[in-house]
């Protein structure tokens, strides 16, 4: 079998092939790669672009919102449901779900206590553009004005002038019968905030003069697929002007808008919100360790873990430009107190930058205590979720569920004489209907056998040694610090990132159709050293990006893997 | 009208609502919101305490807000006057492990609440005006009271701007189970975007956020037009983000340093918080080079010469000498909570904690810090009496025997025998329930590790 | 003292997964963080032996004794207790009545290696055990264990408080079992106890040494190590004890520790002479008489029985001023960071914002 | 769908059969329980909470035996009338997670799941909030409060992190709020609707004209979506319109008489009391005419002054200062005055439990949670902390039991509230107090 080489893919259709191939759990193929040549001169081929799409904007979005519109001390506690996991994302099941009743409860509730904040006396003075001629009264021009300023930016766009008129005049009747200029703003307030407009994000296209008989997105989309990508919230005012004004719809002005977005701290924001996403990081929330077992591991250690590796993502990626694979075998991180107890160091309050030295089995973020903590068992380690999580997230690489009429009790015995991890699971070998998948699982889990359910280093495993050694499709490795560094090489490593950022920007799956895009910009990333901020670039301006399919998107993809990358 | 020194009185309704920016001498002083008030009423920025309300004649008000003492409450409930010309005769006994029932010391002369307290009474034809309400005592007479509390002026109180009778600082530093349930001059909230809030502090009105009291500070190399807080430095400081369609007013603007950050500032600075600050309104931040506290007005320096000490709790203010110098505090334990730490009140509760009730001993251990002749302030919140040290009661200049002496807020400091270098603090919490009821507390201007500092 | 800087300290952490070696050690030292403290004090279950007059009566009691009768003025009474409290007498009480704790038997160490008239027997045998403290704390409720409200107080301060926070740091350590010369140096620390997951204080946390305001509390002596027990030589310290209320210390004549080490932790006893000065002051520094009532204590009487039990450090007078006294303590190890160097000094160099 | 049909889907769910039913989700699961009223109305699940301050006295509170058949230990045996519509939770933890406020730690912990990190500042809002903003928004009141404290400052819920909820203190007040002028008496005649509600409903109809705006530019399938949304719109503007038509009339709804004469002030336990009974005579009545389905009742501040008549100590002083009596155990005077609290707590039960709904009592409709401050007050412990549950949560939780929760998260029980009240969420709380498993043994 073919070795990897480091080279871009091109033409390998790799990483939108890959989940195909591991649905009979075969062993993934490799092709051979083209070399790459200067990013710039790597062209987009033409392409059909993704569908505009109706999405509601995430629980993170609005309230990222409201934080920048109102102030960050606008605080609501909505409690929305969690989104389905969808192709790996849960921004995916935001472009499919509703808002049932239950949920615009839960945002009419928010909206109350977010017009009750900005109404108050104490805030009003800060956030009114005006102040109404007598309180106890309707004031339409100061409502007028209010409501058209602050609905351009909650809906991430000027609302037209039969809403405003709308919004207004309800504020003016509410403000006359309740003889109170800024409860009837509040009520109008309210209003809005649970309106379509804000809460769906509803894409609209538009016929591309460039390029006669198709359709891209108009401006203010643009800028809003734009926003929240890159902010994981709605644009703010230069943004929108540079859509109001057309100049985003210009390659310079795009470029320009897009330039000054990867240069605000908002994309720290945006990005986090995105591998908090793509690695499945939601897990935390339900992440419980059994404290006899383990009663180092608190709750502040599994926040502080979750937090670690996003510190790092963020500093590596974004404050250092560093090459995405390097996330991998990188040996700079951050610690917290908490954290320290774990990795038997010391710490001062607070994050503080830490380098492992060189032989520690600390090597990329796989070694950091967030993965090898979610993908395990309350009470012990499991090789089999370790590696289903690293094929599933890392590698766009979907692993089936395993077969039903299983039996598990050789497995999960706990009295049982086996020692080791690597023993238990070669049970899996014996068992022809498991051993298909847990071929391709096991070997990278049992990698990470070195740490236990929480992540702390063991060089043994009830007396015995543990070996971590093995191979990932064909590439031998000793330990997990080999592993760090086959998985660095792996093509699907950076296939996969740009599958997920791809579909994640334009809050669709990739379809069949998307292969030669995706390859464009998997070449693009590789010419760049995968430099994330580049990959960034690539993706917002290319067409890819801002072409929209005549007609919408084809309704259900195949569901295989619905059920997310983490089922246990 | 006296002359007024140091005080600024502005008749509040007459103000544009932009007004801001007042300042004492090159001091800048809080800007305050501009609240409705009573004819005849005035809001005056006070040297320590900031802006406070005060009457006609320029008297102060303070509130008597219902609070917890060790085993019951005291103080007035909403609507509810209870200061009244009632001589108290006996203790409550609230002060837990004592009993009730114990004749209060000089008893014959015991004034009763309102002798101390002058309540602010309202015309017949009073109406409530903005958070100004009027309430009727028990005897049937109108009083005027802020956010429901009745308001009284301080028999203490002699010019426009003098905040003797009580302070918003000790309220702070405990509550009425350590201090007795004491008085709150009654002032107009600051102008202070709703994120922020300030806390009364020795050194000044310290600005902090109002969700969680961490104090703001200001970094030398910024500049109003922008921040120059670095990746490295952000790990340290964050900056105090504004709302994206706020209204910049008065002190307060904003800086877009970095594409669509827009970050408060205050007075032209760019503000933080500081990540590794321990505990709330913590100051460890101003001990990085280049980054400073923010306050909107700061307390009237101490005397000339003072020094300030570190410690190993905080920092304490020493006089010229280098000794740490203390405040004594005193509350009764009567229904009326009257106050027992001025001069010209009963001394029998200082001379107990502090010498035994013998006035020679009282001195030795708890010196009085001696004022030269000609000392001079230009602050009525430090000033100079005499003392006729004998009795501990505050005599006319240059009585006989009498010692002249400095005083914070018209109240003699002291020293203490025990200590022996600079940032000593053998004698803080000296006396009753750790000198926050009837004994001593250092001067203290800073405070690392959280406490009760009073 | 060797003095591990933290980068310095990061980059040595060579070792797998900055994992320690098995015996604790690192760079041949060990750090550790006290996590209780409380007097020594010997006690049977009812009291009977120990204390066969009972226990003390505290404030509420000896209120109703001195005055309940006599006087119903305030300043003679309230006022006057609280006089004594500040400026207690030593002349023998007549209307209240202390209790000692009696008997031969306490806890505690040989301090001046004599077997003296007053000393006890420890519950071990060990005879010559100085520690006169205990008959002052022993009968007073506030004091007994398991759950005094003093005791517990004192403890639970030391615990929450960082003003409070002890390390214990040996270096030049060959082995935790064996060594017969080790540096311990003990100092305050800035950060909370570490927690483990039932809430519990855990070995494994961080403390940065104090050197900006703490640096009064470093002391720097000898040790050896005897199968697994640290001994340090006699040496003259201050420790930080206060419950959150004033900011007092205590101050410890020739204190010496003997502790059982482990990799996780140590446990065992310290003692020494104790300045009664100091100790008493504390009393009303850091609690009021309101809550020296939890456990019925009365101060004035306990300062009376410290001086008339003091048995070291005489004045020119011949005067004792100091008393034996042990406590029973616990450590968990933790990583102990020095900080370069105090950003501030105290004492100079201050800013000021009042004195300018 | 009407009431009749819905409830056979109901029984039909209950039974086990699928959830197919295009059904609101909510309706079911909050407002249907299989019960109703005489005239069809279901019957909705209420949530309360009660607060008694200083824990309890170990030895003689918790029973012996779990499960259904326990004995009532002494400091608890005021329950034995309501021990079959309460459950006992002890041994529950509260996790201090690095900053711990004697009095204040504990309870913020049960209420909010959140060690808070400032003394006397939340950390978020209270569950009983958290509750009301979804099923405490058809009624009057979105919540009500109050306290026998007789002083309003006495907090036990916060609206956000920063605005405590103001109790009722005054039960003279507290009855004019709630019997006063402004009365909907349910069973009456006439009816004023709120105008803020109806100008909140008149506001969304506005809110629907601008589908139609974005109905022409999405696709076939994103229409489906909108008109989802569309729906839940109505289900609104239909929850405004119910508030602003007559309630239906609940027989169990009789206004109390006018009270002329407040609760006397002080904090006798005698005098708390009275007032704890007033108040919650006044709350059981403002839940039975669905004035309101989210309550507090607080008995005691944490810091409690409440006094006992002879004694020189009041409660919290007196856990400090009390010895622990060597033949008992425990603390006679504190253990008194817990008894006390649970004499209160067994009234306050007993209330629920005399109104009839339908076919069932009150206190079967409701999920109501009990906790106190501290396990042992002397030292302010958290660990082996107790608490209880009454009701039945319309047929959701047991009742009758004592429950062993070995060191669980005292948050468990709120999450377990909350679960039962039909908020979606996966967990509750922060660090070592995130809950994410419901306290099984008590649901049905």
């Amino acid at each position: 079998m073919a070795h990897f080489t480091r080279k871009a893919l091109r033409g390998s259709g790799f990483g939108v092939a890959a989940a195909a191939l591991l649905m009979g759990c075969s062993a993934p193929s490799q092709k051979a790669e083209t070399p790459a040549t200067q990013a710039s001169a790597i062209a987009e081929p033409a392409n059909d672009g993704s569908a505009k799409r109706l999405r509601v904007l995430t629980e993170a979005q609005y309230l990222n919102t409201l934080a920048h519109v109102f102030g960050p001390d606008v605080k609501t506690e909505p409690h929305f449901p969690p989104a389905q996991r969808y192709d790996g994302l849960l921004a995916l099941g935001s472009a499919r779900g509703g808002v049932g009743g239950a949920q615009l409860e839960l945002y009419q509730k928010a909206a109350v206590v977010v017009a009750g904040l900005i109404t108050n006396p104490e805030r009003r003075g800060y956030l009114m553009p005006c102040k109404p001629a007598d309180e106890k009264a309707a004031d339409r021009a100061c409502a007028n004005q209010f409501l058209a300023y602050t609905g351009r930016l909650l809906s991430r766009g000027a609302l037209t002038p039969t809403e405003i008129a709308g919004f207004t005049e309800t504020a003016s009747t509410s403000a006359a019968s309740l003889k109170d200029f800024y409860a009837g703003l509040g009520i109008a307030l309210e209003a809005m905030l649970v309106s379509p407009k804000i809460l769906f994000v509803a894409e609209r296209a538009e016929p591309d003069p460039k390029a006669p008989g198709q359709m891209r997105l108009d401006a203010v989309s643009l800028a809003t697929r734009l926003s929240l990508f890159l902010w994981n919230a709605a644009p703010d005012d230069a943004v929108l002007k540079a859509a109001e004004s057309g100049e985003i719809l210009t390659p310079k002005g795009r470029a320009r808008v897009v330039n000054m977005m990867l240069a605000s701290p908002r994309i720290e924001t945006g990005m986090r919100a995105f591998f908090d996403d793509m690695f499945a990081f939601d897990d935390f929330s339900t992440l419980a360790k059994d404290p006899k077992i383990y009663p180092a591991f608190t709750g502040v250690t599994a926040q502080d873990a979750r937090e670690e590796t996003l510190r790092t993502v963020i500093d590596h990626l974004i404050t250092k430009n560093g090459d995405y694979r390097d996330l991998f075998t990188t040996r700079e991180t951050f610690i917290s107190p908490a954290l320290a107890a774990m990795y038997k160091l010391p710490a001062p309050p607070n994050w503080t930058p830490y380098t492992f030295p060189e032989g520690a089995p600390r090597s990329g973020i796989l070694t950091q205590i967030s993965f090898l903590a979610v993908h395990s068992h309350p009470g012990r380690s499991s090789p089999t979720l370790r590696g289903k999580a690293l094929r599933e997230i890392l590698l766009c690489q979907p692993v089936p569920s395993p077969p039903p009429n299983v039996d598990f009790s050789a497995v999960e015995n706990p009295n049982s004489p086996i020692k080791t991890a690597r023993e238990r699971i070669n049970i899996h070998q014996k068992n022809p209907a498991c051993a298909g998948c847990h071929k391709i699982m096991d070997p990278m889990g049992l990698a990470l056998e070195n740490f236990d359910s929480v992540g702390r280093y063991r060089d043994t495993e009830k007396g015995e040694k543990i070996d971590a050694s093995g191979t990932l499709d064909g590439k031998p490795f000793q330990d997990v610090v080999g592993l760090g560094k086959v998985l660095h090489d792996h093509p699907s490593l950076t296939s996969c990132l740009v599958k997920r950022a791809y579909s994640y920007s334009t809050g669709q799956p990739t379809k069949p159709s998307d292969k030669e895009k995706l390859e464009f910009i998997n070449a693009r990333f590789a010419a760049s050293g995968y430099k994330l901020p580049d990959l960034l670039r690539t993706i917002t301006l290319s067409n890819a990006f801002s072409r929209i399919i005549e007609t919408p998107a084809p309704a259900k993809t195949a569901s295989a893997d619905v059920a997310g990358a983490t089922a246990k | 009208m006296k002359h007024i020194k140091g005080a600024i009185a502005l008749a509040a309704m007459a103000l544009a609502a932009a007004a801001h920016a007042q300042t004492r001498g090159k001091e800048p002083v809080e800007d305050y919101v501009r609240e409705p008030i009573p004819p005849g009423f005035q809001v005056i920025v006070a040297e320590l305490e900031g802006p406070v309300f005060a009457d006609a004649a320029g008297k102060t008000m303070y509130t008597w807000p219902l609070n917890a003492v060790r085993n019951g409450d005291l103080g007035e409930r909403k609507n509810e006057p209870s200061c009244d010309d009632t001589h108290y005769k006996v203790n409550t006994g609230l002060q837990s492990p004592y009993p009730a029932g114990l004749e209060l010391p000089e008893v014959a002369t015991r004034p009763s609440c309102i002798d101390y307290w002058p309540p602010v009474y309202a015309p017949a034809e009073a109406k409530a005006v903005g958070s100004f309400t009027v309430v009727t005592r028990k005897d049937g007479k109108k009083q005027w009271a802020y956010e429901g509390y009745a308001l009284y002026t301080s028999h203490l109180d002699e010019q426009p701007g003098d905040v003797r009778g009580g302070t918003k600082w000790w309220r702070k530093g405990g509550d009425g189970r350590e201090t007795g349930v004491l008085r709150v001059p009654a002032g107009p909230p600051p102008a202070v975007p709703p994120q922020f809030d300030v806390n009364q502090i020795a050194s000044g009105r310290l600005l902090v956020t109002a969700a969680n009291d961490r104090s703001i500070y200001v970094y030398d190399k910024d500049t109003a037009a922008k921040s120059n807080c670095d990746t490295a430095c952000l790990r340290e400081w964050a900056p105090v983000l504004a709302p994206e369609n706020v209204r910049p007013q008065g002190e307060w603007a904003i800086v877009e340093s970095s594409p669509s950050v827009k970050q408060w500032t205050f007075r032209g600075k760019p503000i933080y918080t500081h990540l590794l600050d321990s505990i709330p309104h913590s100051r460890e931040g101003s001990d990085v080079p280049g980054w400073h506290n923010v306050f909107t007005q700061k307390a009237p320096p101490a005397p000339k010469g003072w020094t300030v000490h570190g410690n190993r709790e905080g920092d304490v203010l020493a006089d010229a000498q280098g000794r740490t110098v203390y405040i004594y505090r005193c509350n009764d334990d009567a229904a009326d909570q009257l106050a027992c730490d001025h001069p010209t009140q009963p001394q029998v509760y200082r001379l107990a904690v502090c010498g035994k009730g013998d006035a020679v001993l009282c001195n030795k251990m708890f010196p009085y810090v001696i004022a030269d002749k000609a000392a001079k302030s230009d602050t009525r919140i430090w000033s100079t009496i005499d003392i006729d040290p004998k009795t501990g009661r505050k005599v006319a200049a240059g009585a006989p025997g009498s010692l002249h002496v400095w005083a914070y807020r018209d109240r003699p400091v002291y020293t203490c025998a025990r200590d022996k270098k600079p940032g000593d603090i053998e004698c803080d919490s000296w006396g009753e329930l750790f000198g926050m009821r009837n004994g001593f507390k250092a001067f203290w201007i800073r405070d690392d590790f959280g406490g009760y500092h009073g | 003292m060797h003095r591990a800087f933290f980068a310095a300290f990061l980059a040595s952490t060579v070792l797998a997964g900055g994992a320690q070696a098995d015996d604790g050690l690192k760079d041949r030292t060990i750090g550790y963080v006290l996590i209780n403290k409380a007097y020594a004090t010997w006690q049977t279950p009812d009291g009977k032996k120990e204390c066969p007059q009972g226990f003390n009566h505290g404030p509420r009691e000896q209120f109703k004794e001195l005055f309940e009768g006599v006087t119903d003025k305030f300043a003679e009474t309230q006022l006057a207790y609280e006089a004594e409290i500040a400026f207690p007498g030593t002349a023998p009480e007549t209307r209240t009545f202390f209790r000692e704790a009696q008997g031969p038997m306490a806890f505690g160490l040989n301090l001046d290696g004599k077997v003296g008239p007053n000393d006890f027997v420890s519950p071990e045998g060990e005879k010559g055990i100085d520690h006169q403290m205990y008959r002052v704390v022993g009968c007073t409720e506030n004091y007994r264990g398991p759950d005094g409200s003093a005791r517990h107080f004192i403890e639970s301060y030391m615990q929450k408080f960082n003003y409070n926070r002890w390390l214990l740091e040996l270096a030049d350590v060959d082995s935790l079992a064996n060594d017969d010369d080790v540096t311990v140096t003990i100092s305050r620390g800035l950060d909370p106890l570490a927690t483990d997951a039932a809430g519990q204080f855990a070995s494994g946390g961080t403390q940065r040494v104090d050197t900006r305001r703490g640096r009064e509390f470093i002391y720097t002596m000898k040790g050896r190590i005897v199968d697994g027990v640290l001994t340090t030589t006699p040496t003259d310290i201050t420790f930080p004890e206060s419950q959150q209320r004033g900011f007092p210390y205590q101050s410890v004549h020739a204190w010496r520790a003997r502790l059982k080490l482990t990799p996780e932790g140590a446990s065992g006893l310290m003692a020494g002479y104790m300045d009664v000065e100091r100790w008493y002051h504390n009393l009303p520094q850091q609690w009021s008489t309101h809550h020296r009532s939890y456990g019925a204590e009365p101060m004035p009487s306990q300062y009376r029985a410290a001086v008339r039990l003091a048995d070291g450090y005489p004045d020119a007078s011949g005067k004792n001023t100091a008393i034996s006294t042990a406590w029973e303590v616990r450590f968990a190890q933790a990583l102990i960071m020095h900080p370069d160097e105090p950003k501030t000094v105290a004492g100079k160099g201050v800013k000021t914002d009042v004195a300018r | 769908m009407t009431e009749f049909s819905r409830r056979r889907v109901l029984r039909g769910i209950l039974n086990g059969g699928a959830v197919t039913v295009g059904l609101p989700y909510l309706n079911i699961f909050l407002n249907g329980n299989g019960n109703a009223l005489a005239d069809g109305t279901s019957i909705p699940v209420r949530f309360g909470t009660w607060f008694w301050a200083l824990g309890m006295s170990k030895s003689v509170f918790v029973p012996k035996q779990t499960g259904a058949n326990y004995e009532l230990p002494e400091e608890i045996n005021a329950l034995r009338n309501v021990k079959k519509d309460i459950n006992l939770l002890t041994n529950m933890t509260a996790y201090r997670d690095g900053a711990f406020f004697c009095h204040y730690t504990g309870w913020v912990i049960y209420r909010t799941g959140i060690s808070p990190a400032v003394n006397n500042q939340a950390p978020s809002e209270s569950i009983d909030t958290t509750v009301a903003n979804q099923i405490g928004r058809t009624t009057r009141f979105k919540s009500l409060t109050a306290t026998a404290t007789g002083d309003v400052r006495s907090i036990i819920s916060y609206e956000n992190a920063n605005t405590p909820t103001t109790p009722e203190f005054s039960p003279v007040q507290f009855y004019t709020r709630l019997f006063g002028p402004d009365f909907q008496d349910p069973n009456a005649p006439t009816f004023t609707p709120n105008p803020r509600i109806m100008m909140r409903k008149s506001a969304l109809s506005g809110v629907m004209e601008q589908i139609t705006d974005l109905n022409k530019v999405v696709g076939a399938e994103d229409k489906e979506r909108l008109d989802q949304y569309f729906t839940g719109l109505r289900q609104l503007e239909t929850q405004f319109e119910r508030q602003l038509v007559k309630p239906e009339p609940r027989a169990a709804c009789v206004a109390p008489k006018v009270f002329k004469e407040d609760a006397k002030p002080g904090n006798d336990s005698t005098l708390v009391q009275a007032r704890h009974n007033m108040m919650t005579d006044l709350m059981v009545m403002a839940v039975a005419c669905d004035q309101t389905r989210v309550f507090n009742m607080m008995l005691a501040n944490p810091f409690s002054n409440t006094t006992k008549a002879g004694y020189d100590k009041p409660h919290h002083t007196c856990t400090h200062e009390e010895p622990a009596d060597e033949a008992l155990g425990y603390q006679p005077n504190a253990s008194w005055f817990i008894r006390h609290s649970m004499e209160s707590w067994a009234y306050f039960v007993e209330a629920f439990g005399k109104v009839k709904e339908g076919d069932s009592r009150l206190i079967d409709n409701v999920f109501i949670m009990a906790n106190s401050d501290v396990s042992n007050a002397r030292v302010h412990s958290l660990e082996e902390m107790p608490a209880f549950t009454a009701g039945r949560a319309g047929g959701r939780m047991k009742a009758g039991l004592h429950i062993d929760c070995k060191g669980a998260q005292a948050s468990r029980l709120g999450f377990t509230g909350m679960k039962l009240m039909g908020l979606d969420l996966n967990n509750w709380g922060t660090k070592s107090n995130q809950a994410s498993k419901e306290i099984s043994e008590i649901l049905a």
